[in-house]
């Protein structure tokens, strides 16, 4: 144990139920650097840097920082000690304001016998905004009222605002638009010559490889290696941390039919202060990617095509029957498909088993005479989507909450692409997802789309939507701002120029 | 369904209802088990499970009817009026439609105007409570004693089974069941598959409303007429009978008809025991709120791994 | 030697049947907590224990409902006979009916049956009677005489809208008041909610109706809270009228808060329970007609004067003692028949029992003093 | 960002309509008052409306705390009933520090144990308040039948202790409770722990903070001030019969009619403030019928139920998530 790794940890396991998330991990961090945590999902990062935080507990092993044990009980805990981390789902509470956001449980320092004040609290806010350059957010509003890049640039300051020797910081960035990012980096660098050590993950490859000066490569909550990211390239690194190497892993096959008529098309949609506008048309057969930073509509717009959101102007065509989609109804009756982003609250049932997941939109094709739903053909069903769709699971009368968050991905697809559809509209299908079911999630795609049917895929990673799509909608500030063909030739850097 | 294991989740109901079937054999003796007294358990239990039948739907979908007393209160008097101005053939009719009215006034102001379910279902408690007076002028509305025979075991125990089977059927094997389930497990998910949803929260009312209205007529049948406290606290009974049961308050896919019955019969054998062996009233009900904690308890707690409690 | 091993037997079970309570009766508490219900149950047990029953007491909780439940956990758990308290008219055909069938006997005490209702349960072999008061006769002389003291208005504050007992005080009084010219000018009914609503409801009436002559309350509960808020409003001069006595409302009269208050006719409970001890005993009294006979208890009239009295003699020690009650049915007193019942009920009155008890020698000549006869 | 913001100008359209609901509320006063022959806003009456609103104003400051944590509790009728007692007894021992000592403690003590119920068995508080509930009006009834059989009655205050309950001094108690509670509420770490839990748990654990901690001490809170409104609610009513049968659950209804009043006007007024306003609105609507001539028993119960449903659709308005 030298004097220079500012923190260690060495044999440290933890598992959740019979999960073993982490398994004898033994790291040293130095102070000055910034370190990489890769891995697929389920690889154990985010549990590793958690014990680090103290939001787990470990089970064994032992953690040191600055040469003394160090076991924080709590967050709180681990903030007096110098460790703060932003975790990878959103970290703020609605309810309350961006100021007590940023101070909640740390509120003692503004109190005078045990009233805050509020005055000091917002100007120490205000001025942890301008210490670390980070663009000022309204402090007295609600969370609620913030959009995710603004909630994550919030949770940035809080973290900082205990002044951590180890800043941890799991995947950030892929919330932030480019001049974020870009005055992301030049703070940790600026925290880096400070002395002060940075953990960092991120599902981007060229983004950690530029950033990091060391990387750890995770593997089923074991660790591969630790390297020095100079010399590197992105197909070690993933066949690290795969254990195999994965050179295409899109399965991209071209539209039958380049010029098929089109399936559904979007005319003139506007939904006040969110679109602008927005006309488009979706093919048969092929793969519309819908790209565009993270507050430019185009999950917004995913929900209009859906039905999910009232259009203010312009309408939805349903070009087979010429119906206009109005309404959720009318878009599942034309056939329509709609897998939401957010996978444990809008997609799934997670209490249930996964047998009522995967019946459920499909429900119709079960009904008999009297109304009568045939158990013996839902447990059918079921059990032929899970063995088409390789979920594991100990059987169909699983609860979704004890699958990982691949199965459930895997599930919350099944249980849409299983009926009949004409038009399937996936809203960050691979989000939060490990590489090897990304993978399969992409043969998905492309399977289904030789079925003639119209997808939208709307993502936030520019990497797969090259990889998947026929033609990508770049979107900015709720307005289409140019519409790539593949014929083109995708480049990532025109794409880019017109994000942003 | 073979790989459906027997859980504590599905045991433990049954297990305090045979615990206390056992105790009070023991501490009343063979006046439990007369005739006459299971008869009159029975008696004093169908009534909540003919609420409770209506009631499971909104459960199911994680919502709540607290104006079913009232609309039972409410839905019996008019009829009580009509029958008495038009003949007795009336009354399963009016009190029926009745009931389908209010719950559809219900389901319609808490689906389409978006008002939480506890909200609206106690002001319209409270409104038609307010109203009942200005049917009933003061006095009791007497029914005609023909309508008397209808509360006894031989003429009750057919409709019981009857309803069971109409309204279990809807339940465990149709769409409305199962729908209803799937809103009380995730609503949004439920909305984005194609379920109906406001359609759902509207029939779910309206069944509930249908048997507040059949509960009524028996309640009729069962006190001889209408008095302002009639159906006072039978929401709360309901709801009683079906968590004690077992059935989780969240709602969802777990819900299940049988633990009504399980619950209602535990209730009843409870409060019948506690009178027969001479514990005063007030007692009674601490013990059945020791009683309700306990067996909602013992239930959530062996199920925890794979049920989020909320708290 | 036959004869005198039946003369044995039966001596033996007679005997058996004298030392052990003999009998277990039912009764029906509506709503326990009520202070004005709480004595009716309180008088009910005095009888019993006076007469040597059993009484098994349970507790409607104020639900219709769960007074049919009542009664048919009191018949499961074999009870010779009911005495039952009918939170609604409508009820009583039908418990009369399950009484039938079980083969028990019943009577009702304090709410007495309507004609029509009568006349069906007199068909009944197990109606033993009735004894109560009528209630339009409680709110009646108290609208005559608030009349008759001149008052042109008056509002009045109840107790549960809907409530038979209130419905028909507030019919007596609004039509002996408006008989004689008067006019109610408006009514709070104050729900079970208690004093706490009844204070804030009598409050708001009298801010809506400040030139009012008369408040009239029917019940013990809303009486209390309305006697304090008129306390507010002394300056307005308003006369103040009660039905029930409960403690505050005696103490109400002795400092003139009320200007005069009726009630006391608990005492119907005891004697329901007499009444059916006699039925048991073979001997079912009947009325004139020979029919199950109804009795009417007086509600008697309470004067500011009278207010140690009513509290010594009937709240600390009960009206009636127990040779009295025992008087009533023919176990003790073979002459016991409708004749005893009447003669009692006759007699019910402030000063009469005062002096029966003092001629009885329970209370003496310096009482009598203090209590200003 | 700033006022372009398109939730911050949704947020502003939000403001103005509920400025537009105040604005009419006041109208309708105004209406009445000329109704009812200027008798609606008189001095002596604003008194009465007020002081009758200062009990369920208490309680329902105790229950926003645990209303904020998500948790219903259909105990407090039955809480407020033990509590007034209790402090009626140690008051007539122990005048007037006896008598709101005897609400705090017994306040602070049961909604402890409701709140070691709650969290430790998980069963959620909506049913596990039913079941305190009974268990609390059992124990109420238990005492009651006792002071019977004893040849009395429940603890009465007769004509001692009744000040705290009366004009001026009850109202007076608002300004002191409103500070108290706005503090406590808004200005301190259980206030913001609280709000926070409920807004977001998991977020919440994650920031460090202890939510059943959190949760525990905001119901020692509201323990606090449902005290606080037992000990007034004694010295009200003189006496408090405890009864079974539920009957204490439809307690919840005035303070939960208030809180909703108070959220639906969430962005003008602090939800502290707004449950003053909700109470005194709701005891001003009872008083104004009543002026009005409006049958009690029947038609106010009817205008208050429709009240209640009109003012949640106007609140709710616009709301998109899921309502249960």
């Amino acid at each position: 144990m030298t004097k220079s790794f500012s923190l260690s940890v060495a044999d440290v396991s933890k598992s959740f139920g019979p999960t073993r998330a982490v398994i004898d991990v033994s790291l040293d961090f130095r102070a000055g650097e910034i370190h990489g945590l890769i891995g697929e999902n389920g690889s154990g990062k985010s549990t590793l840097l958690s014990m680090i935080a103290g939001i787990h507990t470990r089970d064994k092993g032992q953690m040191f920082k600055g040469g003394q044990p160090y076991d924080p009980v709590s967050p709180a805990h681990a903030n007096e000690q110098g460790v703060s981390m932003v975790v990878q789902e959103l970290g703020l509470v609605d309810g309350l304001t961006v100021a007590e956001n940023i101070f909640l449980g740390k509120t003692d320092q503004f109190a005078n016998r045990g009233v805050i004040n509020l005055r000091k609290m917002h100007r120490a806010a205000e001025e942890a905004f301008a210490a670390w350059g980070i663009s000022q957010v309204p402090l007295d509003v609600f969370a609620s009222s913030l959009t995710v890049e603004e909630k994550k640039l919030v949770e940035l300051v809080r973290a900082l605002s205990t002044d951590p020797d180890v800043l941890i910081l799991d995947e950030i960035t892929a919330a932030f638009s480019h001049n974020n990012r870009t005055a992301l980096y030049k703070l940790l660098a600026k925290l880096k010559a400070q002395g002060k050590l940075i953990l960092f993950v991120s599902h981007n490859l060229p983004e950690a490889l530029q950033l990091c000066d060391r990387l750890t490569v995770l593997k089923d909550g074991e660790k591969v290696d630790t390297l020095d990211s100079k010399g590197l390239t992105e197909d070690e690194l993933k066949r690290l941390m795969v254990g195999r190497e994965i050179k295409e892993t899109y399965f991209y096959t071209p539209a039958k039919n380049e010029n098929a008529e089109p399936v559904l098309v979007a005319d003139g949609i506007t939904v006040d202060g969110v679109l602008h506008n927005v006309s488009f048309e979706l093919r048969r057969g092929e793969v519309l990617g819908l790209g565009g930073l993270s507050d430019s509509g185009i999950h917004e717009l995913g929900k209009v095509l859906f039905g999910l959101t009232r259009a203010d102007q312009g309408q939805v065509i349903f070009a087979d029957t010429g119906e206009r989609i109005d309404s959720l109804r009318k878009a599942i009756n034309s056939g329509i498909a709609y897998v939401p982003k957010d996978r444990d609250t809008e997609a799934l049932m997670v209490r249930a088993t996964i047998e009522d997941n995967l019946c459920l939109p499909s429900v119709d094709a079960f009904v008999g005479p009297l109304g009568f739903l045939s158990p013996r053909k839902r447990k059918k069903f079921a059990g032929e989507q899970l063995e088409a769709f390789e979920i594991k699971a100990s059987g169909i009368r699983q609860a979704v909450n004890q699958l990982s968050g691949g199965n459930r991905q895997k599930v919350s697809l099944a249980s849409w692409l299983s009926r009949p559809n004409k038009i399937i509209i996936l809203d960050s299908p691979t989000r939060g997802v490990d590489v090897g079911i990304t993978a399969n999630i992409y043969k998905l795609i492309a399977e289904v789309k030789q079925q003639g049917i119209g997808i939208i895929l709307i993502s936030d990673e520019l990497p797969e939507l090259i990889g998947c799509s026929d033609r990508i909608l770049i979107m900015k500030n709720g307005a289409v701002a140019r519409i790539f063909e593949r014929a083109e030739g995708f480049s990532e850097n025109s794409i880019v120029e017109v994000m942003i | 369904m073979k790989n459906r294991k027997l859980s504590w989740e599905h045991i433990i109901p049954f297990a305090g209802l045979v615990c206390l079937i056992l105790l009070f054999t023991v501490l009343v003796g063979d006046k439990f088990w007369r005739p006459y007294n299971l008869k009159s358990i029975l008696n004093q239990t169908v009534l909540y499970m003919f609420g409770g039948l209506g009631l499971i739907f909104v459960i199911a979908q994680g919502s709540i009817d607290l104006s079913q007393g009232a609309v039972l209160a409410l839905s019996a008097t008019i009829s009580a009026i009509l029958v008495n101005k038009y003949g007795l053939w009336l009354i399963f009719p009016s009190a029926i439609l009745l009931g389908a009215l209010f719950g559809l006034l219900n389901g319609v102001i808490i689906s389409k105007l978006k008002v939480p379910s506890v909200t609206c279902t106690l002001a319209f408690s409270i409104a038609y409570r307010g109203l009942l007076p200005v049917f009933t002028r003061g006095g009791p509305i007497y029914v005609p004693f023909k309508l008397f025979d209808l509360y006894n075991f031989e003429n009750m125990f057919p409709v019981l089974v009857l309803l069971t089977i109409i309204f279990g059927y809807l339940f465990e094997y149709t769409k409305v069941g199962y729908f209803s389930k799937a809103i009380g497990e995730n609503e949004i998910k439920a909305r984005n598959s194609g379920v109906p949803v406001e359609k759902m929260k509207i029939i779910a009312y309206v069944l509930c409303g249908i048997m507040a209205g059949i509960a009524g007529v028996f309640t009729l049948s069962r006190v001889g007429g209408v008095d302002v406290s009639i159906g006072n606290f039978f929401e709360l009974e309901v709801m009683l009978a079906i968590f004690t049961g077992g059935v989780p308050v969240t709602g969802g896919m777990s819900t299940r008809i049988y633990r009504l019955f399980i619950g209602a019969l535990t209730i009843g054998v409870l409060v019948n025991g506690l009178t027969l062996y001479g514990v005063s009233a007030a007692l009674a009900e601490g013990v059945k709120g020791l009683m309700l904690i306990g067996l909602v308890f013992l239930a959530a707690r062996f199920t925890a791994g794979k049920r989020a409690v909320t708290a | 030697m036959k004869r005198l091993s039946i003369c044995l037997l039966l001596v033996l079970l007679l005997s058996a049947n004298v030392l052990a309570a003999d009998y277990k009766i039912g009764f029906n508490n509506a709503l326990s907590g009520v202070y004005c219900l709480d004595i009716l149950e309180n008088f009910a047990v005095y009888g019993a224990e006076a007469l040597g029953v059993d009484l098994m007491v349970v507790n409607d909780e104020g639900t219709i409902e769960k007074s049919i439940s009542n009664v048919e956990n009191m018949i499961a758990s074999g009870v010779d006979g009911i005495v039952y308290f009918g939170l609604s008219d409508a009820t009583f055909a039908i418990v009369a009916k399950m009484c039938a069938d079980a083969r028990v006997p019943l009577v009702l005490y304090d709410h007495l049956p309507t004609p029509d209702t009568l006349a069906h349960l007199r068909n009944n072999p197990y109606f033993a009677g009735a004894v109560g008061e009528d209630d339009y006769d409680a709110g009646y002389p108290i609208g005559e005489f608030a009349a008759a003291t001149g008052a042109k208005t008056a509002v009045l504050v109840t107790g549960n809208r809907g409530d038979t007992t209130h419905e028909a005080r507030v019919k007596g009084f609004t039509e002996a008041f408006e008989g004689a010219g008067g006019k109610v000018l408006d009514i709070a009914w104050a729900a079970t909610g208690g004093r706490a609503e009844a204070l804030k409801k009598s409050e708001d009436l009298l801010v809506a109706y400040p030139d009012v002559d008369v408040v009239y309350t029917t019940s013990g509960e809303p009486a209390v809270a309305t006697m304090e808020v008129l306390q507010k409003y002394a300056d307005l001069g308003i006369q103040y009228y009660v039905t029930d006595l409960d403690p505050p409302i005696l103490e109400g009269l002795q400092e003139g808060k009320i200007s005069a208050a009726n009630g006391a006719h608990w005492i119907n409970s005891g004697l329901a329970v007499a009444l059916l001890h006699n039925f048991l005993e073979g001997n079912p009294i009947k009325d004139a007609n020979g029919q199950a006979p109804v009795f009417h208890v007086p509600i008697i009239v309470l004067e500011a004067g009278q207010y140690k009295a009513y509290e010594e003699q009937w709240l600390n020690n009960m009206p009636f003692t127990p040779e009295e009650i025992r008087n009533l049915s023919v176990k003790y007193n073979p002459a016991a028949s409708a004749e005893s019942f009447e003669t009692l009920l006759a007699n019910y009155s402030v000063e009469q029992r005062i002096m029966d008890k003092f001629e009885a020698g329970i209370i003496t000549e310096e009482d009598l003093e203090r209590y200003g006869f | 960002m700033g006022d372009t913001h398109p939730m911050l100008q949704r947020f502003g359209k939000r403001r103005m309509q509920q400025v537009l609901v105040l604005a009419g509320l006041l109208l309708v006063f105004l209406i009445i008052h000329f109704a009812t022959n200027f008798r609606f806003l008189t001095g002596r009456n604003m008194g009465i409306i007020v002081s009758h609103a200062v009990i369920p104003t208490f309680i329902t400051w105790g229950l926003i705390f645990s209303f904020t944590s998500g948790m219903i509790d259909l105990s407090i009728g039955s809480i407020v009933v033990l509590a007034s007692n209790f402090a009626g007894i140690l008051g007539l021992k122990f005048g007037y520090v006896g008598l709101i000592l005897g609400g705090l403690v017994a306040g602070v003590l049961l909604q402890a144990l409701n709140g070691f119920v709650f969290l430790k068995t998980k069963i959620p508080p909506w049913v596990a308040g039913l079941g305190m509930a009974m268990i609390y009006e059992s124990i109420g009834a238990v005492y009651s039948t006792a002071a019977v059989r004893s040849g009395g009655m429940v603890v009465s205050l007769g004509s001692q202790l009744r000040g705290l309950g009366q004009l001026p001094f009850n109202v007076l108690m608002l300004v002191p409770g409103l500070i108290a509670v706005y503090i406590l509420f808004c200005r301190t770490s259980i206030g913001l722990n609280v709000r926070a839990v409920g807004s977001d748990l998991r977020v919440t654990k994650e920031m460090g903070i202890d939510p059943n901690r959190a949760k525990f001490l905001s119901m020692l809170v509201c323990g606090v001030f449902i005290g606080l409104g037992s000990a007034i609610n004694q010295s009200y009513v003189g006496q408090l019969l405890p009864r079974t049968g539920l009957t204490t659950v439809s307690t919840i209804f005035q303070p939960l009619t208030a809180v909703l009043i108070a959220s639906s006007m969430g962005a003008i007024f602090n939800v502290v403030i707004g449950v003053v306003i909700g109470t005194i609105s709701l005891s001003a609507l009872f008083n104004a019928l009543t002026l009005l001539g409006v049958p009690s028993g029947t038609w106010q119960e009817v205008v208050l139920g429709m009240l209640v449903i009109a003012v949640t659709i106007v609140s709710m308005r616009g709301e998109e998530g899921v309502v249960k």
